[in-house]
């Protein structure tokens, strides 16, 4: 089980602020994985290049590249609106 | 004397300000900036999210960076998360310096990344004609605008 | 609200400042600078001149400017004359705004203006082998320079 | 009588921060007359462009136009060292 933290605007997207993904394939859960895992509108706006991923409270520099096993967490970051 | 802090209740900046000016004997001068939710019309009450495991590392961060970039005596960096009515204070920095260059700058620097680089994100409960709605806040022009000022310098 | 004042004795910024911000509801954010006397080694005592015919109607002219450069709610300005020991407050500015950027900028606009603009003459008593002494302060470039900062703007 | 309110270090020079000067001639005390009257370390010291005059309170434009009556309150002002 991998939980996906949405913050800011994608909590509506999703419907809810935490969303839980099971494992499906026997290796880790990749982005196109994630994907298809999400809400389609959710999935889509995923996409936009300014959303960032964090697994585990660390920001992941690709996250195209995201790689995420069982029991981790991912958060997905839209742009800040301050303070 | 380093002070940061996220609260998720009420707080009043003057019970954290003036110990923290004690806390700085012999500074030259202390600026301080406290931000509230202003009385926009038909503003309701506005809700600050945070992700735990970033928002606090990445004020400590900001904090490493005001340090190294202004000679300071001191540092408070307070941010309120949750929810909150106008006229409650959000945020509140001060800082205390030998001089009040580097004081008023540091105060400056900090507001401009809490403001734009920091990881909040905040939405308003606004009066509409079918009643009151959520709708969260985007970032602004301004706010890059300012935070870009220190990148030059 | 508007409150410039001349002290002859001590203040407490604090007492100042919280009703300030109490008397401008709706703000969006206040920024405020309080200055001490610094405790530079040897200085045990600090003291301000000033000729009143124009030192109050100085600091009147300044908030005028004030109000019309920046977007204000409120203005706060006190400044002490007399003698002072190391850490008593000097002067305090405080600056209420709808956005912080007003706010921050108008309270380092009057600091740089009271600094090396306004009538004050400082003097401080030092230790030294033959005991202590009165010993004028000259004016320092680096407040010529941050007053011409607000020049080219 | 003409009332000369010392500034900052010219009280020092001109050994208290208020002196009075008497009018000797018919006329209004003009600023030969005044650097006359005081002494001689303060009138040197008054020559520096960066002292100003202040009459009854008014700044002075050019203090070598300065004119004052019986009565009147100059003010010598040196360079301010701020707050």
């Amino acid at each position: 089980m991998i939980t996906v933290v949405l913050l800011g605007k994608l909590a509506d997207l999703g419907g809810a602020p935490t969303l839980w993904v099971e494992l499906t394939g026997s290796g880790p859960l990749d982005w196109a994985g994630l994907k298809a895992a999400l809400p389609e509108a959710l999935a889509a706006e995923a996409e936009d290049p300014r959303i960032r991923v964090a697994v585990n409270g660390a920001l992941v520099a690709d996250k195209i590249a995201l790689q995420a096993g069982d029991g981790d967490e991912i958060a997905l970051l839209p742009p800040v609106s301050g303070g | 004397m380093r002070d940061i802090r996220l609260l998720d209740a009420m707080f009043t900046p003057s019970a954290l300000i003036d110990p923290f000016t004690q806390a700085n004997p012999g500074l030259g001068g202390v600026c301080t900036f406290v931000g509230e939710v202003r009385s926009d019309s038909g503003v309701e009450a506005l809700e600050l999210t945070h992700y735990e495991p970033l928002t606090l590392p990445g004020m400590h961060d900001l904090a490493d960076r005001v340090f190294g970039r202004f000679d300071l005596m001191g540092l408070l960096m307070v941010h309120r998360v949750g929810l909150m009515v106008p006229g409650e204070p959000i945020v509140c920095v001060s800082a205390a310096a030998r001089h009040r260059r580097d004081a008023i700058d540091a105060v400056d620097f900090c507001m401009d990344h809490l403001k734009s680089a920091a990881w909040f994100w905040k939405r308003e409960k606004r009066a509409g004609p079918e009643g009151s709605a959520w709708h969260w806040i985007e970032p602004r022009g301004q706010d890059h605008h300012d935070l870009a000022r220190w990148e030059a310098m």
